[in-house]
């Protein structure tokens, strides 16, 4: 089922203005972000097509490796047997990294005992060993009242998912099952909202746009209590939650497809624009340069 | 609407003396805006079977249904005019429509059993009605007996009733009506749909039923309504002079023997002997 | 012999003024009436709710960028003109689609088929089974054809157009055959009595007699699938796009799609743009089922 | 005039009606492509996954590292929300038919039946986030203050019986308008009441296309995507209380569609393999109902 | 089966030399399993006007239906025998059933116009059959006319058919057949949906088109038959002596008066005289 064969059409380029289609999938963690680029961009090139999916950041590698898109969003790194595909396929690909995201742990705005968790109570709510076992707050802390725990959090397809178990409990992908999984972070919202005991965890911009349906958690991963912002994933105490976002930029259809270049070109250069627009973390000057880089040897 | 005098005649029963059951005084009917029946008075007396004859859409069957008030069910029927059932007007304010038609029963032109079986059936009218019934066994044999089925279904009263034959089913429905004990049993050209031996059967049942009850029976069949009824009702439809709309009139109700042998009016002549309808 | 305690006999004959039970006003029956306007005015009234809740929050929203703006990443900016130009591509490629096939198995199962043919009789059975098979499925099948055929950019009207077809096939051919039924059998012999043939009989008599309802019934098959959202969603219809569809190989999404999407995001007007989408999304299919209603009762003829 | 009847070639009459039948045996192509769609990834996933362990296992984790597939969990909220609606639709939907066809004057009825019918025309996704937002957010937990969290397969099934209330009565009044007006008119002839000859004549002489309405409704509500999607909850538990939430088949389906696996890989097959179940089971609930109906037709 | 032998006879017609356009021999009709007709023989002569008649359920539509094939439309339905239109047998191997239609037209009990125009109803058979017109126009005010309609419904026939009577509907039927040429009319009861008025117009069409067309009408209404018919032809029902099915038989055929006025067969004259059916 590997076609192989491109999406997109060649733009005729007798004009001054492009045109022509640009595709991207993956994280929707992500899409905001190209959207929003996306969306800037129109005001540029009005003619140009982009397109923006959402099939997670795995099923984003699986387009992208199949070379059905220019570019794949994607909330963590790509996976070594992700890129073997990619290899395989004969696709290359450069890495962008393109905006932060600190990973907020959320509860109810009723709940006023865990105003700050420790990494290890994080592991002890998600750790596998937990499923069935760790179902009620004392259990968590025997500070902590007498309360139900219900979970909410990412589909098993996102980056999101990865990168939190990654992080909280030392592997990718092991998570207790007992809980709520969404690729809609807004079921995460009503579910977090609605029940004192809930808890979840999703990108810091659906904190922000619902600070008053929900409470954050700072999170203490060794060097006290930091509460998730803009600054405090910026200068890097907001730890283990703090993270990268990435663009994947298919190489070969970089140099040929004119259009993918001014779209990526004008992405790293407005990335501080677009992720305030979006919502997101800005990148911090040092990545900027680290991103111009990147730009640079695909050029090359 | 203008109507020539003579047809819109209200026809004086004869014996004058003989006590009524049933008197239509006066009566237009109207369906909407038209009027299928107009100025019709005629008195149906006790015990004795009255026919009503004549061509179709002459508006035989709107009146019978004004009798027992099934022109209720009908949308947009109306009865004008007084319409007394011993003595009481069944269109009255106080009247319940559905006590009138418990005791005065209808027995309709296609069998219409319903789909259980024969015996509930029977039971059935005894049921809605809330008769305090001493055995409902005893009653539906009684019923079935007196409308002549009891021998062919007495071995099968759990069975469907859909499974009897047309004529059986009809006897079944003139039974089922028995069972809820009318005074009056309306028929609507109840031996259209069966065969000449069901049929048989049918007038047969008729002559041992009015002992018991009064009978008024529709029928496009002149040679039954000579056959059964003492007396005969003859209806026709007339144009209107200025709209053309028809209206059914009753245009001459005598003796049966009398009607069929010397009518008065040209028209039932006309109609008696073939040359229209 | 049977007792009955019924005052009968013909010379004291009871009244027949109102009894308390049995009759029309009885209070069983009076109680029975008012269970069963409270089924139908608890319905109504369940819509009515709907439809206020959802217009409140979303008719600020229903204006002139709605239907000029692209979706965009300030819900401020944004609007659902390709997705309500995306709705009206794969509606209108679902019709073309569906409609000829429909309409004309439809009048070989009720015209032409012998009733006695064991295929006959199977497609029958088929037809009637494939109208109650979740509408999922149906996007399941496609996504497995476009597998196996080695299609592998999925979101093209064509192919959403595809799984929504197949869907409403059963529920076109269903409406037909209860219209061409509905036309009298004596229309039929009359025009065959005539020396036409069967064919001649349909085109110029039957079908031109079973239109309004086959225009009825397509009506309603087709708002079905305007509002359907599941099966696009398994064909990769959740995709963000900044143009107009143009053609039957264009990528799109439509309006149910739009509305689960912008639901999903964080910011408080995109849930208000979701909202007036559906006031625009339910302006069109309350249209469209009235239309189709008025078509019924206007133009349906009563044999 | 004398000329011969001898038979005239038709060669368009026969081509078109050819063209006919193939249209219509297309249909038998559909589904036959729907039982190898399903069957032939279902079978590949039961290679490697028992039948029974699918049919009968208590823990439904495809996706997580410690996978299991066991389907009851899904099958149980797809019990209740089906259970639910049909006690919401079958009351309502029978209760407005009986006054449709029995009581309503008929001009009434030609104004009442068209707005019931509107109901059906809702998109589901609306029908949805209402479900979660006005029926589950605000009436059970704010107005009705019930101990229950963000979803519930409560709120689902009931909404999801309202919508199912026009399939009801539409078909259940066709029926009771098909009894033959004699049979009232021999009941009223009776002296029985309207509401007598409602539930003692008519209603069990429409008994079988009832109960066909019914099952139609079954199907429809075992099939249901979009509200059960929304409303029910995403987390695979086994449901044994209507407060409390649960994924669906369909859920599953939904929410696996929103990521994007690779055809051919175990989670691709899982999702057929739900979709098979889906199918099986409203295939038997749909045979059923048309063999009600056949036997339906027979009666008059 | 086992028939008594009088009943299931071939009568033959008298006048044995005339020429018959259709000549029905030794014919049975089923429905599926069921013989609704048996044994059947008669010729219709060419300009003269037949009646059926016979109680109901006795086959005088089933046997009509056959005379042009339109049985073929019923499920089931079989014909054995032979029937024969200008020698041709119309069942025969080669025989096209459509150009039988057009050559022997129907017109049915109840009156079915299409829902067009007065115009395109009668345009509607010419067109189908590709008949070869200098002028449709001038074609349809012919059948028009012939069918005693055209000064009725000349200023309005771009109006629909629909909004005619009754009466006048069935003339415009009739005048469709006429519109495409046929040897030979079926009418099934056309009158029985009509008033008297309307009956009288169409008896009096039938007359005059006797001149041109063969005419086969199967009535209810003998006195309608004795108005009407040159000739009639008396069916009637037997029960099997052994299973008790019932079939179809042709008791009499002869002139119509020798029919009503001496029939032959007791039973002919028992359903004359009104003794059953
Ligand atoms: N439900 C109805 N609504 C409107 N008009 C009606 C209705 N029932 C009967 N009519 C009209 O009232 C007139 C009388 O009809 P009715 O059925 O009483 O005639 P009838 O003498 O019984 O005829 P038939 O012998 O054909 O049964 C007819 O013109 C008929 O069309
Ligand atoms: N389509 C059919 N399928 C099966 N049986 C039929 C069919 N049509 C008629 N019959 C049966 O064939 C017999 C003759 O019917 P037919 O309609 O020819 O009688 P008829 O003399 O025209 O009666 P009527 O005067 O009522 O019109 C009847 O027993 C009837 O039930
Ligand atoms: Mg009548
Ligand atoms: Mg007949
Ligand atoms: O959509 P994701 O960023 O969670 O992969």
């Amino acid at each position: 089922a590997c076609g192989g064969q491109s999406t997109t059409t060649e733009g005729d380029e007798s004009g001054s203005a492009m045109s022509g289609a640009i595709a991207s999938d993956g994280s929707s963690t992500v899409a905001p972000l190209t959207e929003a680029a996306a969306t800037q961009f129109a005001s540029v090139e009005p003619d140009i097509q982009v397109t923006v999916a959402t099939s997670g950041t795995g099923g984003g590698f699986k387009t992208f490796c199949e070379g059905e898109t220019d570019i794949s969003n994607a909330s963590r790194p790509i996976k070594d047997e992700e890129a073997t595909a990619c290899a395989d396929a004969g696709v290359e690909f450069t890495e962008i990294v393109i905006a932060n995201d600190g990973l907020s742990v959320v509860v109810n705005p009723e709940n006023d005992w865990a105003s700050c968790l420790t990494v290890e109570q994080l592991q002890t709510i998600w750790a596998p060993e937990s499923e069935g076992t760790v179902t009620n707050w004392n259990q968590v802390d025997p500070s902590f009242p007498d309360v139900p725990l219900t979970l909410y959090g990412a589909g098993t397809d996102s980056g999101t998912f990865d990168y939190f178990t990654d992080v909280i409990n030392g592997e990718e992908g092991a998570s207790r099952t007992d809980y709520s999984p969404s690729e809609d972070d807004n079921v995460t919202i009503q579910g977090v909202s609605g029940e004192t005991g809930a808890l979840g965890y999703f990108g810091l911009s659906y904190l922000e746009e619902n600070a008053d349906l929900l409470k954050g958690v700072e999170v203490d991963g060794g060097d006290g209590c930091v509460y998730p912002s803009t600054e405090t994933v910026q200068d890097g105490t907001y730890t283990p939650l703090g993270r990268p976002l990435f663009i994947y930029v298919n190489n070969a259809s970089y140099a040929e497809k004119p259009e993918l270049q001014t779209f990526i070109d004008f992405y790293v250069e407005n990335a501080t624009s677009i992720a305030e627009a979006a919502l997101f973390v800005p990148l911090t000057d040092e990545q900027i340069t680290i991103a111009q880089d990147e730009l640079a040897t695909l050029v090359g | 609407m203008h109507f020539r005098a003579s047809s819109a005649a209200s026809i004086p029963v004869s014996e004058a003396s003989a006590p009524s059951v049933l008197d239509v005084e006066d009566v237009n009917i109207f369906y909407g805006d038209f009027r299928a029946v107009t100025q019709v008075s005629l008195g149906f007396r006790r015990n004795e079977i009255t026919a009503l004859i004549g061509p179709s859409g002459c508006g035989k069957s709107t009146v019978l249904r004004s009798l027992n008030r099934m022109n209720d069910l009908v949308e947009g029927a109306r009865v004008e005019g007084s319409i007394r059932f011993n003595d009481e007007d069944i269109y009255g304010k106080d009247v319940d429509a559905i006590e009138v038609r418990r005791r005065i029963g209808m027995v309709f032109q296609k069998p219409n059993p319903f789909p259980k079986s024969i015996y509930d059936n029977i039971a059935y009218g005894p049921r809605v009605t809330r008769m305090k019934v001493s055995s409902m066994d005893d009653l539906v044999e009684e019923a079935l007996t007196k409308a002549a089925l009891w021998d062919e279904v007495k071995d099968k009263l759990k069975q469907s009733a859909f499974g009897l034959s047309g004529g059986q089913q009809q006897r079944l429905c003139i039974a089922r009506t028995i069972a809820v004990q009318p005074e009056v049993i309306l028929m609507d050209e109840p031996c259209s749909a069966l065969d000449p031996i069901a049929t048989t059967k049918i007038e047969d049942l008729m002559h041992e039923l009015r002992d018991e009850y009064t009978i008024i029976i529709v029928t496009h069949n002149m040679q039954q309504a000579a056959r059964v009824a003492d007396r005969t009702a003859f209806f026709t439809a007339l144009a209107d002079d200025t709209t053309g709309d028809r209206t059914g009139v009753l245009v001459e109700y005598d003796n049966t023997a009398k009607l069929f042998e010397s009518p008065a009016d040209q028209r039932t002549e006309d109609y008696i002997s073939g040359r229209f309808g | 012999m049977a007792t009955v305690t019924r005052g009968m006999s013909s010379s004291t004959a009871p009244t027949v003024r109102g009894r308390a039970k049995g009759g029309e006003t009885s209070p069983r029956a009076l109680i029975f009436l008012v269970l069963l306007w409270f089924c139908l005015l608890f319905a109504l009234f369940f819509l009515v709710v709907l439809l206020v809740s959802i217009v409140v929050d979303g008719y600020a929203r229903v204006d002139s960028r709605l239907f000029t703006e692209y979706p965009s990443s300030s819900p401020e900016d944004a609007g659902a003109r390709p997705a309500i130009l995306g709705s009206l591509w794969v509606i209108a490629t679902t019709a073309v689609m569906t409609l000829p096939i429909g309409v004309a198995a439809a009048i070989h199962l009720e015209e032409f088929a012998n009733k006695h043919n064991l295929v006959n009789r199977a497609v029958e059975l088929n037809v009637q089974n494939l109208a109650a098979i979740p509408s999922v499925i149906y996007g399941m099948l496609t996504l497995a054809a476009l597998g196996f055929f080695g299609v592998v950019n999925k979101n093209q009207v064509w192919v959403g157009a595809l799984a929504l077809s197949m869907l409403i096939l059963p529920v076109i051919i269903i409406a037909t055959r209860e219209a061409l039924r509905a036309v009298p059998a004596e229309i039929r012999q009359g025009s065959l009595a005539l020396g036409a043939t069967p064919l001649q009989t349909v085109f110029r008599n039957t079908l031109p007699a079973a239109l309004p309802g086959i225009a009825t019934g397509s009506i309603l098959g087709l708002s079905r699938a305007l509002g359907e959202a599941a099966p696009l969603l398994l064909l990769g219809g959740l995709v963000f796009l900044r143009f107009d569809p143009n053609g039957l190989m264009s990528g799109y999404t439509t309006m149910p799609i739009q509305i689960f999407n912008w639901t999903g995001r964080p910011q408080e007007g995109f849930h208000e743009l979701a909202a007036a989408t559906s006031i625009v999304l339910l302006v069109v299919l309350l249209s469209m089922n009235a239309l189709a209603i008025f078509i019924r009762n206007r133009f349906q003829k009563r044999w | 005039m004398q000329s011969s009847l001898r038979t005239r070639r038709r060669p368009i009459d026969f081509t078109v009606r050819l063209i006919f039948r193939i249209a219509a045996i297309f249909t038998i192509i559909i589904t036959v492509g729907i039982l190898i769609a399903l069957l032939v990834p279902s079978l590949e996933f039961f290679a490697e996954v028992p039948v029974w362990e699918f049919l009968f296992g208590t823990r439904w984790a495809p996706r997580f590292a410690d996978a299991s597939f066991g389907v009851v969990p899904l099958v149980t909220a797809t019990a209740w929300t089906t259970v639910i609606a049909l006690a919401v639709a079958v009351p309502l939907g029978l209760g407005a038919a009986v006054f449709l066809s029995e009581f309503a004057h008929h001009r009434a009825r030609k104004v009442l039946k068209p707005i019931l019918e509107l109901l059906a025309g809702v998109p589901t996704v609306v029908y949805g986030y209402f479900a979660v937002q006005f029926v589950q957010g605000t009436v059970l937990r704010e107005w009705l203050g019930w101990d229950t969290g963000s979803f519930s397969v409560l709120a689902a099934g009931f909404v999801m019986g309202v919508m199912i209330v026009p399939t009801i009565a539409s078909i259940s009044e066709d029926a009771m308008s098909a009894v033959p007006n004699a049979l009232r008119q021999g009941s009223a002839a009776l002296g029985a009441n309207r509401m007598q000859t409602s539930l003692r004549v008519v209603f069990p002489a429409a008994l079988s296309g009832i109960i066909a309405a019914i099952v139609l409704g079954v199907s429809r509500a075992i099939g249901e995507t979009m509200i059960v999607a929304l409303a029910a909850g995403q987390q695979a538990r086994i449901v044994t209380g209507p407060l409390e939430a649960g994924q669906t088949m369909t859920g599953f389906i939904a929410s696996a569609a929103l990521g994007d696996s690779r055809v051919g890989s175990l989670e691709y097959n899982t999702l057929f393999a739900v979709g098979l179940l889906l199918f099986i089971s409203t295939l038997v609930v749909n045979f059923i109902a048309i063999a009600i109906v056949r036997r339906f037709r027979e009666a008059y």
